[in-house]
């Protein structure tokens, strides 16, 4: 039973995420070392280690070898959703630095954590086995729980972190169990074993594979946020520093749904279950529940929250499209990829303009708080009102295409049902967007004058706001990547 | 080891510990109950051969993760620990969804019989465990050490108090 | 084609029509941003260069343009500058079509969209953002290009969505009042709606192609490639007509999205001119000529557009009887208007639906220009009521005015006059005489109420406040050019289609012979010729008399008007009240709802603008919904817990069972 | 004799106590204490499926959970222990700031 593991191989294909989790680490130990209240450099060196993480996850992706030590997978997916995690890494580190100065959260352990968690999305990303997965889930919630509750002087960070620690244990026993199953079922964790086993699947053991894909499925549910498993994420977003919200709500979601395509290309064999129909109420209770109950909220972050449930509803839209006829197709599976990332860039760049709009002591995250920015603070205003125009699905916006292309993959299999449920929702979430617009623009706000804004924090609303017009008018290059990273898949 | 009275002895420690974590009101009670429960599946550990299993079964919830929970019982000195069991309304309906999932479990876990000879001397061996869990799991095996490594850190900032001076 | 002009291609011609404002909208956008950003307000004359200057030359350019097509008589399609989408077999190349029937519309759209920038150069003077507003209109008209040149469907989407985003910022241009702000946002999710439509149609245009297996690697939804494979599309063209009708209802606001349109108004005048008359809310009936060929798969969907029109015209025209705002009035003398471009394209006779289209943008603008004059003049007065006796003050505006009105009622030899009969009597002609009875019907009664406009705003007594009297002077020459030149337009601007029968030569229909085909004209021979008079002259003498009798009417006997009035009171409460149509939404939707939800659940608050079932009716619904919704978000992690556990027993009886 | 399925019927009902325990009980400690159940159950699922195949694989996969779960306990009481000193209660429903 054991594996003769290419070590050297393994080393090469791995290296971006042991960068990541060298530099976590070293980033430990300087804190540890370094009696400098300056931590400037842990945020240089993280941000270093992101770049040479990117630039190798970059290399392999564009070499495309794909490889499998059974237990961890090498392919494009998984190397084109280490290039997102670290796209919000680094957006998450280039805001954060003035945010976590202002509320006194600023120490190595927090970067340490950001890359230790990004190191957990990874495993995830690159996982050939049950186990893997999950420990990956484990390594990333256990640092975002961490990260939540880490303004220790904050009731709601706190409350965010035992909410989210609760539900997160609740989620991970059902995941336990459900993996349990499977290796009762299939006799081992491994992915790609369970691909052959399933075939062979006899009705006697169907019920516990059964059993252990509901499970498994509820617990990655829980991490992408679908509807009923989404109540953790308004409390847990709002609670959280902005910028950890920023990281949870772009990074755990993309990370969730690589997950969930992991698990779904085995499992979608199992013809006897209805994947569509499943799939389809999944997603229109997501999308509609988040984007009616967004449609109250007073908090921006509590608002970005619920966009995010309803968006990871649209994604479900293409997921469902996707499992048609008991296959991945690739058009949709490339549409969701391409969706994570134009959520990606779009809600970190609302969240980096939150965090530009906080000071000292008011964290400004009352969407009042935003009245009169468009007098105040034109650029700011018209970065915002880009994001929210995006995150509606106007164009020409990367938001737009993503729908479009989710929406379309969704049409060509005969959703249509589907489709119509997920264009309404996106005209009852123009409502919301707008009402921020609005309050920029059209309501009066105290005048103060604008302290300039931080350099990082500026490059960072810069990057994304780029990102959102210039993938919205010229989004093929990144659609055929997209596209290319679901074309060979290792099971 | 076969004996079913074993089994049965150990199955009853299992659940009725559970039963005590979940309905004592005495956290400390609860605690013990808990102690007691995953004891008892240490024993079932035993009656299915895992022996090495079972002994850190013992190690890390007794002897840790025990003393862990009655040190932050102790530290707390909760008053409104005790207060008696609300049944509210919310609470029945969990009661009912647990009862529901249970009666799908195990109306529908059902599979054959044992599988007689395991011929393999090291099963359940701190020799065959580790084996495999040095080559084959190797990786997740890092992946748990990384783990723990976040949840130290964590604990600690989490928990130690803040140097007052970074407050004002 | 590869031909060259001074060096310049034509494929670059074309592409700087829609560059030009673009490159103005950037470059004004840019100051204004850095001049907010030093506390500063962009230098008025760059802003005033830029923002004319680039719409002018894009004129220009079409204008020459037009010139060689007409020429030349090939079209241009231009190579994609790049290729937006491409997903296996979807590909989307950006790149323009030019032919006769888009090089009008970009005419009028350039040609009225300079004018009315010119005019916004004297009404905007005195505004702060003056810098923004021009940004915003630049930027406009470059949506509205794109929407017109794109030579595929998404392109035309973009230009739609952009034109739909731009009319939202420049309603609510004037931020400080939070009512202007709430038509911003009410205009734009009603057309977010009709947008919706617009989406699936493609969709569906897309996938029935595919399924069929049509190589689409020239570009997926081109106009060219649709018209190609108009037979495979027939089995779904009434459903994918249907759907962009919800689309083309939204935009141009047709019956029963038409209820953001009156609430437009609250933006700046210059605006309501361009977006909302001229322009924007043409794009409908502008999407359907150039999809002539997929409707004329679909008689069934052509004749729903065809009634829909004429009961739109019929209805917003009896409500503009009863409005007493003038811009009001406009407004649902617009949607009345448009109600008559569908019905000349949906009986099928879309070159009499483009004309009319041309010939409205002339004479509306010139409406509504002449209106923001008078507003402008009377310091922001809009009842018509205090208003009265102004052609002696302005009276540029009065004389254009003029032209503008007999226009719109019809008179020979003015403009309006050879496009609406162009449309009643094809109506007529095709058969469809109920259609015909509606729409000569509204002929009478838009002349009614335009002349008592006219009458009440220009003649008789003066009925303005005193105090307010003495400094009513005539606008500046900024304003009242373009006025001048559009009253100019509403005399003469018809005489490009003067059918034979009037010894015309019909050059119009002429000359979008080659793109509309058979959908132009049912072929005039001579003795349909007798019937064509006899209906022009009788619509003629109709609106005449009728429009005669309301000038003498609300300019000599204004007590008559009263008594009758209040003896009548009931039909002018219905009319001036819209026919309650906003009340019985709400009495039969928003009523119930509101009882239940004050009753059980909440109360609904002092927001009460009720104004229509798919605005504010579903609004409130959802909201409803998402106060139900976020009332399980209670803040218990027991609850949530309890939610998730739910979940998952769910999830696995799912599975298991 | 004692059959697979008498041991996954145990793990089930104390998987379905932990759960209930989550459910039910209020006190944050015991709501731990719950899910340490939970996840000792699935623990007891792969021991015995691992006797079942007769491979150590199951046992090494409970060894890791129990690491986990250890993890997982210290994370959780240091959050209870920042939550006590913030309100002085570990009622988790006490923590109710954040809803709707």
């Amino acid at each position: 039973m054991t594996i003769a593991t290419d070590w050297n191989m393994l080393l090469v294909k791995g290296l971006p995420f042991l960068t990541l989790l060298g530099m976590g680490l070293l980033l430990l130990v300087i804190e540890v070392l370094w009696w400098g209240k300056d931590k400037t450099i842990m945020l240089i060196l993280s941000l270093l280690a992101v770049a040479a993480s990117f630039y190798f996850a970059w290399d392999q992706w564009i070499q495309n070898i794909p490889w499998s030590q059974q237990l961890l997978v090498f392919d494009r997916l998984s190397y084109i959703f280490d290039l997102i995690f670290l796209f919000c890494l680094l957006i998450t580190l280039l805001i954060s630095r003035d945010h976590i100065k202002r509320e006194h959260i600023e120490r190595g352990e927090y970067y340490a954590l950001l890359l230790l968690a990004t190191v957990g999305m990874m495993m995830m990303a690159h996982a050939g086995d049950l186990m893997v997965l999950f420990l990956g889930i484990e390594v990333m919630t256990i640092g975002a729980y961490i990260l939540a509750g880490i303004k220790k002087r904050h009731s709601k960070s706190n409350e965010a972190a035992l909410k989210y620690f609760i539900l997160g244990g609740i989620a991970a026993g059902l995941m336990v169990f459900g993996i349990a199953f499977f290796y009762g079922a299939t006799g081992s964790t491994q992915l790609s074993i369970l691909n052959q086993t399933f075939a062979e699947v006899d009705s006697s053991q169907s019920v516990l594979i059964f059993l252990a894909v509901a499970l498994i499925l509820v617990g990655l549910c829980f991490k992408i946020a679908a509807v009923p498993f989404h109540f953790w994420s308004p409390d847990v977003y709002e609670g959280a520093p902005t910028t950890v919200t920023a990281f949870m709500a772009t990074a755990i979601k993309a990370a969730g749904f690589v997950a969930l395509f992991r698990v779904l290309f085995i499992v979608i064999s199992l013809t006897h279950i209805p994947w569509v129909p499943l799939l389809s109420t999944l997603s229109i209770a997501t999308m509609t529940v988040g984007n009616l109950v967004a449609l109250r909220q007073t908090n921006i972050k509590r608002m970005l929250a619920y966009s995010s449930i309803a968006h990871a509803g649209y994604a479900l839209v293409g997921l469902a499209a996707a499992a048609k006829d008991n296959q991945l197709s690739e058009m949709a599976l490339g549409a969701i990829v391409f969706y994570m990332m134009a959520y990606a860039v779009i809600t970190l760049g609302a969240f980096a303009i939150v965090v530009a709009m906080g000071h000292r002591g008011d964290e400004a995250e009352e969407i009042s708080d935003f009245a009169g920015l468009g007098q105040r603070h034109p650029l700011l205003a018209a970065a915002m009102t880009v994001f929210m125009i995006a995150l509606t699905g106007i164009p020409p916006t990367i938001g737009f295409i993503g729908k479009f292309y989710l929406f379309a993959s969704a049409i060509e299999v005969g959703l249509y049902t589907l489709v119509v449920i997920g264009v309404l929702n996106s005209v009852v979430s123009a409502y919301y967007y707008l009402g921020v617009v609005m309050t920029m623009y059209f309501k009066e706000g105290a005048v103060y004058r604008w302290p300039p804004l931080a350099y990082l924090l500026t490059t960072s609303i810069f990057l994304t706001l780029l990102g959102t017009l210039y993938w919205g008018v010229f989004p093929k290059d990144l659609f055929l990547m997209a596209q290319e990273s679901v074309r060979q898949v290792i099971f | 080891m076969g004996d079913p009275i074993f089994f049965y002895l150990f199955a009853t420690i299992v659940i009725g510990g559970a039963i005590g974590v979940v309905f004592l009101s005495n956290p400390l009670s609860s605690a013990l109950s808990l102690i007691f429960s995953l004891a008892g599946l240490a024993g079932l550990f035993v009656l299915l051969q895992a022996h090495f299993l079972a002994a850190i079964q013992v190690l890390v919830y007794a002897g840790a993760v025990m003393v862990l929970f009655i040190f932050v019982i102790m530290m707390l000195n909760l008053e409104d620990c005790k207060k008696h069991l609300k049944v509210s309304f919310a609470s029945l309906i969990g009661f009912v969804i647990a009862l529901n999932l249970a009666i799908v479990l195990v109306m529908h876990v059902s599979a054959p019989l044992f599988d007689d000879g395991v011929s393999d001397k090291t099963f359940g061996t701190i020799e065959g465990v580790g084996q495999l869990m040095l080559t084959r799991y190797l990786i997740p095996f890092e992946i748990v050490s990384l783990l723990l490594t976040i949840a130290i850190v964590g604990a600690v900032i989490l928990a130690k108090k803040d140097n007052p001076k970074e407050t004002t | 084609m590869d031909t060259l002009v001074l060096g310049i291609s034509l494929e670059t011609l074309a592409w700087l029509i829609p560059g030009l404002p673009l490159l103005g909208a950037l470059c004004n956008g840019c100051a204004t941003l850095m001049a907010r950003r030093s506390g500063q307000v962009a230098p008025k004359p760059l802003i005033t260069f830029l923002g004319v200057g680039t719409p002018f030359l894009s004129f220009m350019v079409t204008t020459f343009l037009f010139f060689i097509i007409r020429s030349t008589h090939h079209s241009i399609d231009t190579a994609p500058l790049f290729t937006w989408m491409a997903v296996d077999d979807f590909i989307v190349p950006f790149s323009l079509y030019v032919d006769q029937l888009s090089i009008v519309m970009t005419l009028v759209v350039t040609g009225v969209g300079s004018l009315i920038h010119l005019y916004s150069v004297g009404y905007m003077a005195h505004d702060k953002a003056y810098d923004r507003y021009f940004t915003y209109l630049n930027l406009f008209l470059f949506s509205m290009l794109i929407l017109v040149l794109g030579n595929n469907l998404p392109m035309m989407f973009i230009g739609w969505e952009g034109v739909g985003l731009c009319s939202y910022l420049l309603i609510g241009f004037w931020f400080q009042d939070p009512e202007k702000a709430y038509a911003g946002k009410k205009a734009f999710v009603v057309n977010r709606i009709g947008d919706f439509g617009f989406l699936l149609a493609m969709f569906l245009l897309y996938t029935t192609l595919t399924q069929q297996g049509v190589d689409m690697r020239g570009g997926s939804l081109n106009f060219a490639t649709l018209e190609a494979q108009r037979q495979l599309l027939a089995p779904v063209a009434t459903t994918a007509c249907l759907l962009l009708f919800v689309g083309a209802c939204g935009k141009s606001a047709q019956i029963p999205l038409y209820i953001w349109l009156p609430d437009a108004m609250a933006g700046p005048t210059p605006v309501s001119a361009l977006i909302h008359a001229a322009t924007m809310v043409t794009a409908g009936v502008y999407m359907i000529a150039r999809l002539n060929f997929l409707y004329l798969l679909s008689p069934d969907a052509m004749s729903v557009v065809a009634t829909v029109g004429a009961v739109t015209a019929f209805f917003a025209a009896t409500i503009g009887l009863a409005q007493n705002d003038i811009k009001k009035i406009l407004a649902y003398s617009t949607i009345s208007q448009l109600g008559y471009m569908f019905l000349g394209v949906g009986v099928g006779a879309f070159s009499a639906g483009i004309f009319h289209l041309v010939t409205h943008a002339f004479f509306k603008a010139c409406l509504f220009l002449g209106a923001g004059s008078v507003i402008h003049g009377l310091h922001e007065e809009q009842d018509i009521w205090k208003m009265g006796g102004l052609r002696h003050k302005m009276p540029v505006t009065f004389l254009t005015f003029l032209l503008a009105v007999a226009a719109i009622v019809g008179i020979i030899p003015f403009a309006g006059f050879f496009s609406k009969d162009e449309i009643l009597f094809q109506t007529f002609m095709r058969g469809h005489r109920v259609l015909w009875a509606i729409g000569f019907a509204t002929a009478g009664i838009t002349a009614f109420y335009m002349c008592r406009l006219f009458a009440l705003t220009f003649l008789g007594k003066s009925r303005i406040d005193p105090h307010k009297e003495a400094p009513i002077h005539e606008s500046p020459l900024s304003m009242t050019l373009p006025l001048m030149i559009l009253g100019l337009l509403s005399l003469i601007g018809g005489w490009i289609g003067i059918p034979e029968v009037f010894k015309g030569h019909n050059y119009f229909h002429h000359w979008l012979q080659p793109v509309l085909g058979a959908g132009t004209l049912i072929n005039e021979s001579a003795h349909m010729h007798g019937t064509e008079l006899i209906l022009a002259v009788a619509s003629f003498l109709w609106v005449f008399h009728v429009g005669l009798i309301a000038l003498i009417l609300y300019s000599q006997k204004l007590d008559w008007i009263k008594r009758c009035v209040k003896k009548m009171d009931w039909v002018y409460n219905i009319l001036r009240d819209k026919y309650y149509v906003d009340e019985i939404y709400d009495f039969i939707l928003i009523r119930p709802i509101h009882w239940l939800s004050q009753q059980i659940l909440w109360r609904f608050g002092d927001e009460q603008i009720i104004d229509g079932l798919m605005v504010n009716g579903s609004a409130k619904t959802i909201n409803l919904a998402g106060r139900l919704l976020s009332l399980m978000q209670t803040g218990w992690t027991q609850h949530y817990a309890l939610f998730l556990a739910a979940g998952a027993l769910g999830l696995v009886a799912y599975f298991v069972l | 004799m004692i059959l697979l399925e008498h041991y996954l019927i145990v793990a089930s009902l104390l998987f379905c106590l932990g759960l209930l325990g989550v459910l039910f009980r209020r006190n944050a400690l015991i709501v731990f204490m719950s899910i340490e159940l939970m996840l000792n159950a699935g623990n007891l699922v792969f021991v015995a499926f691992s006797r079942f195949f007769g491979r150590m694989d199951g046992q090494v996969l409970a060894f890791f959970i129990i690491a986990l779960a250890a993890a997982e306990v210290s994370v959780g009481l240091a959050i209870i222990v920042v939550m006590f000193r913030k309100r002085g209660t570990i009622d988790i429903n006490e923590a109710s700031l954040m809803k709707g």
